[in-house]
């Protein structure tokens, strides 16, 4: 079963999810339950046959699929992705555990099953175009999770989010069939797969264009400034489990993408475009961080402190050496793990009161302890305190940054300053003060279905704060790969500079191939 | 004055933008039907006259065919104008808009 | 004076014959079955249409054979033309022909269907477009052309609404100017070459060097118009919405796939030879046609408020999208042209399906159309399954993975980029994005509106029949399931697209 | 020993996660008496480890487990007990046992009083965290931890306002600071390869001095948000917010002094860039005399006593920064004792006053708090410097650094800014426990405080008179590791001079704040004295208009730029654009639609306006191929 179990990782959800329909609605939270919590037990499993001291892909599996185009069914995962897919069964499964009531439940769960096999897809699949079918695929659920249970603006909002994403990823499309080209003409065989194209040497002006290319079907996703505003509206109008997987699991699709087909393909443009994308990446984190202190909903902070501390993530992405992308790499689960958090404490306070404008709350402090405790956890994390999960993230990839720039970094690092001030803020308005509102004065603290999600959160933020090595030393293992491959197949003296040897060897072909055109 | 290809294909072509004159002017929709076939005839001029100038039975062929194609062009022509005429005692081009945009 | 005619009848190879004739046959059995006995039910026309259809197939598989095995036959005087692209096109008109045939079995009573007539002009309609792909003679592409198209209006007249004699009409007048523009094109070929043979045209137009390439190029825009109209490209493409709209469901789902194939290979037989023999202006010309039927139809599909209207301007883009094959011109290209077709019947046909089962006999009066928008507000709530099913066919249409049409997209914009029309590559991929709203627009309704008051879900399937029932699920498997069949057919497509040096 | 350390180190861990337990339920004397307790344990084990280390020199190092190890990088949870870690380590866990004790009266009647202890508990753990940790990154923890807890507790009283605003206004204060702080560690990071200070301090000589200095002055900006240096320091006087404890053990004995800690730790970098020491040593001096002007005429009884601690933070990092560690260490300790004692007297008064503040409204409160009047008096002597208590010692010696070390301007600030310190400190004296009873006019019956509070305050009180005769048996052990420098003025004469003179001009000033502040005539204030309306007098009391400034152009700025940002360009051009993109789009549909007028003769025209402009464009064409040639001789002429 181990040599399949990515594949049943995949699609075990999505079956589960025909079959949902026979059952009947009453029983479907509890159906939906069982099959989650499987998948998650498998997503462990997974991990405990994980073997930590490998860099290379495991558990791959292949099947033709289209091999007159070169189109196969490949999946494996390594330090990188083995965390996001137990992050992604993870979220689902206390994410439906959670669910309060709502109409169409039946639906909403087996959407939620059919993301969950997209989510677990992409993050799996080895084979561009299988990466693209369930980067796209995901697109399909989250767009009728935030189209059918939404606020009044979903429609908007969710035609949006598609819109958005699908013509980006259009570009990523077109990038990826010229890249399947380039290595037909070096070689006469036309193959999609990642591990064939990684033996691939661009020069550096294809790697520039297809660098671009990529970009923005990953900026798009990530969202990075200036492609960030569907997000807002995303979260704005999705009901909290489609934030929370939104915000969790989708956004970390992008910054995923850039470690596993931006950089180690294009090496040299990655260093060519450094710069340019650290500068980007430093806009987020100021400007988002800015515009999250403006907001009035508190919903929305939250959506833009994701886009901020997606700029922390893209940074350490950059940074191209090992520090800063195993921080990256790291972030990606913290925050995961804390904004998913704080959307389900949003939701919360939302269910109680139906409104997410702060200054309809203030004073919560004294009405609902437990709450506030829990929400000032995940404030701290999300500020990043060390000892929490995110900091370690930060810390990271701030500090790999660092090696390329001094400046940037400084900018950059102002992001523990502007996120402390908008957070710090957001909760003051909504905790501190005297109960100013009567509705406010019984609200219920946290029930013990919401704990049911909360808690393991609180927990995984302090213990991977206290005890990152668990996934350092996974993610470490194969970054350190993915930089000596980037070391080794860079060609200009500028990327062989900036991209550290870490003096591995790693047995991997990098002999150059014959020169696209 | 000898009558050469030239003058076959000349006239033709101006019937052929006569035709074209009247289907784009014409809002009876039987007249519409006229002009096409101008249209056709003014091919098979040619035809012919090509088809003489080469030798070749091709042209001829082919304007054989125009012939029998432009008379079964007007039996469905005429036979959904009658219809038409029926169902609203006009055939004005004008009044067949009920889709649009 | 005249000389005996000596030819043997082995050289003629009739066989070449025998699919275009099997459906003709069929047409004349029916209505002499109908002068036997006339008010026969419509199934058994259905199923002796299907039989026969049944049988093209088989004899289309024969040829297929017969050409793997010794390449290109040529008959008849040399006037048919067996080659791959012929076979591949015939197989996409019979196989879309047996999946629309069915599709007359409704549940509601639509009195073309009584109708003998209607079954046996289908046939000759497609023995027709058969002549049309199986040749590379004007004269009988012309004369496959008139007869499909004469059988097609009087097929879509005896829908017998306003709207549908207003569509025939429209489509009648049109197609008679489009015949006028084939003919002066032509003989405009004719004068220059001497023939009416496609190669032989290219081989004069190719020995004198293109010398009159003034001349060249007026027959070319007299046969571009002429192609372009059945093809529907921008400006031609008027008649499409309207005609779409006043023709019963199916039948304008029809329409979209097997006339544009048909026309699609006459194009291709036609103008590659000139692109590859460098006249540039018809690759700018054709790049801008591309271009522009594509983008425009998309615009245009985003303002409709029917769905069936925008499922028209959907397949203009389509076409628009497929016709970019023509102009790169590899075998790549015109593989993922047939690809891309035979992907795009199934989807398409599948969700005009989907309009046809759930067509009301009489208008409701809070309805525009008979396929508005609102129509399908809240149906996942009524009718799930079909709601899901018509959501595939939106999927599939905008092209999102692991969707049937969704391999012939990239099949497509690899050529684009192999062939080195980058930006083309690009403007492709955009305009899926753009198409994506239109097809997002109709599963918004679907999944996220509420339905309105009256509706109990039974208007969606109020025509469903088992037969139609049965070719929705073939369309449906067929559109998931693709990804499993896409290199068995490429395959296949590849291997006779480039044995007919294409 | 190890266990003394761990103990030592997670006892105040326990105790607040024990007192955590009851967070959210009503107040249990328990979690009151269970953390200190454990602090006791912990000031225990301290102690045992003062004494290990003391006597047999060893220097204790043990690695918990690895926290962060990615690429070249390894950070362990490591610690480490030194002489300077060890003196630190006394002074948290005294000062807080004290705190705590006295905390367990002072808040008795709080409902929050389970959480405050949870807090304070929390609070020593970063602060231990903060000393004993053997790198920079674990020094980085235990510093936010306690900015963490310094937000909690200033916020403590979270449903004032001016009390979550100051709260956030520290933290995001700090957080500043942090960053240079993190700036420096990365530096540290990639300059040497390691956190760890032993090896990263024996690395740095090999460096490139210009490297260093960047160091140097990242992790000073760091000290100087902790430790509240100007500019930075607004955050002190209204960090005063929470509970007075809190105010004693935080914002007067450790915390504060956490970034006098860091330079003295980071001593070896600071050694070889004497440059940035004296800018050190300069802004102390500016911040010990800026501070205590701004103490001279304030209103507030525990802001006066916080810009005293600015101004003795000042000292400290004017000793450090002329590279007398140890000096600056020893004044650190010294401080921490009276300061947390006159803290806590402060507390009692407000106990008594019914948390007023304004000294102005006191008066003669020694006749009702005897044992508070002592102690505060002690403390005050102590804090002017006073021989023999313990702020002489301490503070001479870093006006002596001053003198040897030539730096004259230094001396003289810090001579001067000694009178002020001894004025304000008799000027709150006299206002409170003295004069006319003031207090009266206001309706207030004050009492003493709770007997065990005084005798929890009675060690700091003990230490803050002897904590002087330490001083060469504290030489010996923190030279161990901080630079042998001893401060000698050669000549006996002039260090007579000097030290008596010093005590003179400090007596002279505590005689004229009493002579000032007990007369009869003090009245409340009201605005329309002469004194206050003068430019000075409004200059100090608006604290130089620095807060002012910051609200005004950096607060007031970055909330309406956040304004601005989210919903012009944010909404308008950003997402302005991607909508007008999808609405040119839309639009260009719906004006061009009416191309489709389904009139069948404009259709027909379509197609033959199509088929006329692609002829135009043939005819165009081959025009242009057959006269190529003229054209290209044309197009030549006009020189394209």
């Amino acid at each position: 079963m181990l040599d399949h179990i990515l594949s049943i990782l995949v699609f075990f959800p999505a079956l589960a999810g025909i079959l949902g329909f026979v059952v009947n609605k009453n029983s479907i939270r509890s159906y939906g339950v069982a099959v989650a919590t499987i998948e998650f037990g498998l997503a462990i499993w997974l991990w405990f046959a994980f073997d930590s001291n490998v860099s290379g892909m495991q558990f791959m599996e292949q099947i033709a699929l289209v091999p007159a185009f070169g189109i196969n069914y490949i999946v494996g995962v390594d330090g990188v992705s083995l965390f996001i897919v137990i992050l992604a069964a993870f979220f689902t499964m206390i994410g439906i555990a959670s669910l309060g009531e709502m109409k169409d439940i039946k639906n909403l769960i087996i959407t939620l099953l059919f993301l969950q096999m997209t989510m677990v897809g992409v993050f799996v699949a080895l084979d561009a175009i299988v990466f693209y079918l369930f980067w796209e695929l995901s697109l399909v659920p989250m767009l009728y999770i935030i189209g059918a249970w939404g606020g009044p603006l979903r429609i908007y909002a969710s035609v949006k989010f598609f819109l958005y994403t699908f013509a980006g990823s259009l570009v990523m499309l077109v990038g990826m069939l010229f890249m399947a080209y380039f290595y037909y003409q070096a070689t006469g065989e036309w193959s999609f797969a990642l591990l064939d194209w990684y033996r691939l040497i661009l020069p550096e002006s294809f790697q520039n264009w297809l660098f671009v290319a990529f970009f923005f079907g990953f900026a798009i996703k990530v969202p990075m400034f200036p492609f960030h505003t569907w997000l807002p509206y995303a979260h704005g109008q999705a009901p909290t489990i489609g934030s929370v997987i939104l915000a969790a699991i989708l956004l970390k699709m992008g910054t995923y993408a850039f470690i596993r087909f931006s950089l180690p393909l294009f090496p040299d443009a990655s260093v060519y475009f450094m710069y340019p994308i650290a500068v980007l990446a430093i806009i987020m984190i100021i400007y988002t961080a800015m515009v999250a202190y403006a907001q009035k909903d508190i919903k929305q902070v939250v959506a833009y402190s994701s886009v901020s501390h997606m700029g922390v993530i893209i940074l350490g992405t950059f940074a191209l050496n090992v520090e800063g992308i195993t921080g990256s790499i790291f972030l990606m689960i913290a925050h995961g793990v804390v904004s998913g958090a704080l959307f389900f404490l949003v939701g919360v306070i939302y269910d109680r009161r139906h409104t997410k404008i702060m200054s309809e709350f203030g004073g919560l402090a004294s009405v609902m302890p437990r709450y506030a405790t829990i929400f000032g956890i995940m404030l701290m994390a999300s500020v990043g305190l060390p000892l929490t999960i995110n900091f370690i993230g930060e810390f990271l990839s701030l500090l790999g940054f660092y090696k390329q720039s001094h400046i940037l970094t400084l900018l950059a690092g102002t992001a523990i300053i502007v996120g402390a001030i908008y957070m710090l803020s957001a909760y003051k308005k909504m905790f501190f003060g005297e109960v100013t509102h009567e509705e406010n004065r019984n609200l219920p603290d946290v029930n013990k279905k919401e704990l049911l999600a909360l808690i393991p959160l609180t927990i995984i933020t302090i213990w991977l704060g206290v005890y990152p090595k668990v996934l350092l030393e996974p993610i470490n293992k194969s970054v350190e790969g993915i930089v000596t491959l980037m070391h080794e197949k860079s060609i200009t003296q500028e990327a062989k500079l900036r991209i550290p040897n870490v003096n591995k060897d790693m047995g991997l072909i990098t002999k150059p191939e014959r020169e696209a055109h | 004055m000898e009558i050469g290809l030239n003058h076959y294909l000349v006239l033709s072509t101006i019937l052929f933008a006569i035709g074209l004159v009247g289907v784009m002017r014409r809002k009876n929709l039987l007249m519409l039907f006229f002009a096409t076939e101008i249209l056709l005839n003014a091919v098979n001029i040619s035809f012919a006259a090509i088809s003489h100038y080469y030798g070749d039975l091709t042209g001829q062929m082919f304007a054989f065919f125009v012939i029998a194609i432009a008379a079964s062009e007007v039996a469905v022509g005429l036979g959904l104008l009658i219809v038409w005429h029926k169902k609203h005692n006009n055939i004005d081009l004008d009044n067949m808009s009920s889709m649009r945009g | 004076m005249l000389a005996p005619v000596n030819v043997s009848i082995e050289s003629l190879n009739l066989m070449t014959l025998v699919p275009m004739l099997i459906p003709i046959i069929g047409a004349l059995l029916i209505i002499i079955i109908d002068l036997f006995k006339s008010e026969q039910d419509k199934s058994l026309y259905v199923m002796l249409s299907l039989l026969i259809l049944g049988v093209d197939f088989v004899a289309l598989v024969d040829s297929a054979g017969v050409f793997a095995n010794n390449g290109t036959i040529m008959g008849v005087f040399d006037v048919m033309l067996i080659d791959g692209l012929a076979i591949l096109s015939q197989f996409i008109i019979v196989g879309a022909s047996m999946l629309f045939i069915p599709l007359a079995l409704t549940h509601k009573r639509f009195h073309e269907f009584s109708y003998p007539e209607f079954f046996a002009l289908f046939l000759f309609m497609i023995a027709g477009f058969q002549f049309m792909v199986s040749t590379d003679n004007l004269i009988l592409v012309f004369v496959g052309l008139e007869t499909a198209s004469l059988a097609l209006y009087t097929l879509i007249a005896m829908h017998n609404r306003d709207k549908s004699f207003e569509a025939a009409i429209k489509y009648f007048t049109m197609g008679a100017l489009a015949a006028g523009f084939f003919s002066f094109g032509s003989m405009v070929f004719y004068a220059l070459t001497g023939s009416v043979e496609i190669n032989k045209i290219a081989a004069v137009l190719a020995a004198n060097n293109y010398e009159d390439i003034g001349f060249v190029l007026i027959a070319v825009v007299f046969l571009l118009a002429s192609f372009g109209f059945k093809l529907s490209m921008v400006p031609f493409h008027t008649w499409t919405p309207d005609v779409y709209e006043g023709s019963a469901a199916p039948l304008a789902g029809y329409m979209s796939i097997v006339p544009k194939i048909a026309a699609f290979i006459v194009a291709m037989r036609l103008f590659e030879f000139l692109i590859h023999s460098g006249v540039v202006w018809l690759e700018v010309i054709l790049y801008i046609g591309v271009v522009m039927t594509m983008t425009m139809a998309n615009v245009w599909a985003l303002v409709q408020t029917d769905v069936k209207r925008m499922l028209a301007y959907s397949s203009i883009s389509h076409a628009g999208f497929v016709m970019a094959a023509i102009l790169i011109g590899t075998t790549q290209s015109n593989s993922a042209l047939f690809l891309y077709w035979i992907l795009f019947s199934f989807t398409n046909l599948g969700s005009f399906s989907m309009l046809w089962i759930s067509r009301q006999k009489n208008l409701p009066a809070h309805q525009q159309s008979d396929h508005s928008y609102d129509k399908f507000s809240g149906m996942v709530k009524t009718a799930p399954v079909a709601a899901t099913i018509m959501g595939l066919f939106m999927l599939s249409l905008a092209g999102i993975p692991p969707f049937a049409l969704f391999w012939g997209k990239i099949y497509m914009i690899s050529s684009a980029i192999t062939g080195g029309y980058t930006v083309l590559a690009l403007i492709m991929a955009l305009n899926s994005a753009i198409a994506g709203y239109y097809y997002l627009k109709l599963i918004v309704y679907m999944f996220m509106k509420d339905p309105l008051t009256e509706n109990n879900g039974h208007v969606y399937s109020s025509n469903a029949t088992l037969p139609l029932r049965t070719i929705i699920g073939i369309a449906a498997i067929g559109t998931i399931f693709a990804f499993i069949v896409v290199n068995q057919l490429l395959e296949f497509v590849t291997l006779f697209v480039y044995n007919s040096g294409y | 020993m190890e266990l003394f350390l761990y103990t030592a180190l997670f006892s105040p861990l326990v105790g607040s996660l024990f007192a955590a337990l009851f967070g959210a339920s009503p107040k249990i004397k328990i979690a009151g008496i269970v953390p200190s307790a454990l602090l006791g344990v912990s000031l225990f084990s301290s102690t045992m480890l003062l004494i290990l280390v003391f006597t047999t020199d060893i220097t204790l190092h043990v690695e918990m487990m690895t926290w962060i190890a990615t690429g070249d990088l390894y950070i362990p949870f490591g610690f480490v007990v030194d002489q300077v870690s060890v003196v630190m380590m006394m002074v948290v866990t005294l000062v807080s046992t004290v705190v705590h004790v006295y905390a367990i009266g002072y808040m008795e009647n709080d409902k929050g009083f389970n959480r405050f202890f949870s807090w304070l508990s929390a609070f020593v753990f970063s602060m231990m965290v903060l000393v004993m940790s053997d790198n920079f990154a674990g020094l980085f923890i235990g510093w936010e931890g306690v900015g963490l807890c310094s937000w909690g507790l200033i916020g403590f009283w979270y449903k004032k306002e001016s009390a979550t605003w100051a709260a956030n206004e520290a933290f995001i204060m700090n957080r500043i600071a942090d960053l240079a702080m993190l700036i420096g560690i990365f530096l540290v990071y990639w300059n040497t390869g390691t956190l760890q200070y032993y090896a990263a301090f024996t690395a740095m000589p090999s460096l490139d001095s210009a490297i260093l200095v960047w160091m140097g002055i990242f992790l000073f900006i760091g000290a100087m948000g902790k430790s509240a240096q100007f500019p930075l320091h607004t955050w002190l006087a209204d960090a005063m917010e929470g509970p007075t404890p809190v105010s004693a053990l935080i914002h007067a004995a450790t915390m504060v002094t956490a970034g006098v800690y860091l330079v003295v730790r980071a001593s070896p970098l600071y050694d070889l860039i004497p440059s940035v020491g004296l800018f050190i040593a300069s802004l102390g001096a500016f911040v010990a005399l800026f501070a205590a002007s701004m103490a001279l005429v304030n209103r507030d009884m525990k802001r006066v006593i916080a810009y005293s601690t600015l101004s003795q933070l000042g000292y400290m990092f004017a000793a450090a920064g002329l590279g007398a560690y140890w000096v600056a260490l020893f004044h650190l300790m010294a401080h921490a004792f009276f300061k947390a004692l006159l803290f806590l007297g402060a507390g009692n008064v407000m106990h008594a006053m019914h948390d007023e503040l304004d000294p102005f409204k006191m008066g003669g409160l020694n006749k009702v708090m005897k044992g508070t009047f002592v102690m505060m008096t002690v403390a005050s002597v102590a804090l002017a410097g006073i021989f023999p208590l313990a702020g002489f010692f301490s503070k001479d010696l870093i006006l002596e650094v001053a003198f040897v070390e030539n730096h004259y301007i230094i001396y003289s600030v810090l001579l001067f800014t000694a009178g002020l310190t001894a004025f304000y400190s008799f000027r709150l004296v006299a206002l409170i426990f003295h004069g006319e009873e003031r207090y009266k006019l206001f309706g207030i019956h004050p009492h003493e405080a709770h007997k065990f509070m005084l005798v929890a305050m009675s060690p700091l009180l003990l230490l803050a008179v002897i904590a002087g005769s330490f001083k060469m048996t504290y030489f010996e052990m923190v030279t161990k590791v901080l630079p042998e420098l001893e401060y000698h003025i050669h000549h006996p004469i002039t260090f007579w001079i000097m030290t008596i003179g010093t005590q003179l001009f400090v007596a002279g000033a505590i005689l004229y704040a009493y002579k000032k502040y007990t007369s009869r005539e003090i009245k409340v204030p009201d605005g329309t004295s002469k004194m206050e309306n003068s430019f000075g007098y409004k200059l100090l009391i608006n604290q130089y208009y620095i807060p002012y400034f910051y609200e005004e152009y950096l607060v007031k700025a970055y909330r309406e730029l956040s304004d601005v940002l989210w919903t012009k360009v944010d909404q308008k051009v950003v997402d302005g654009t991607v909508d007008g993109i999808a609405n040119i789009l839309y639009n260009t549909g719906d004006t061009t639609r009416v191309m489709q007028s389904g009139n069948l003769s404009t259709m027909l025209k379509w197609m033959v306006a199509g088929t006329v402009a692609l002829l135009s464009l043939a005819v165009v064409f081959g025009l242009a191929a057959r006269y190529s040639g003229e054209i290209k001789i044309f197009l030549s002429g006009l020189g394209v």
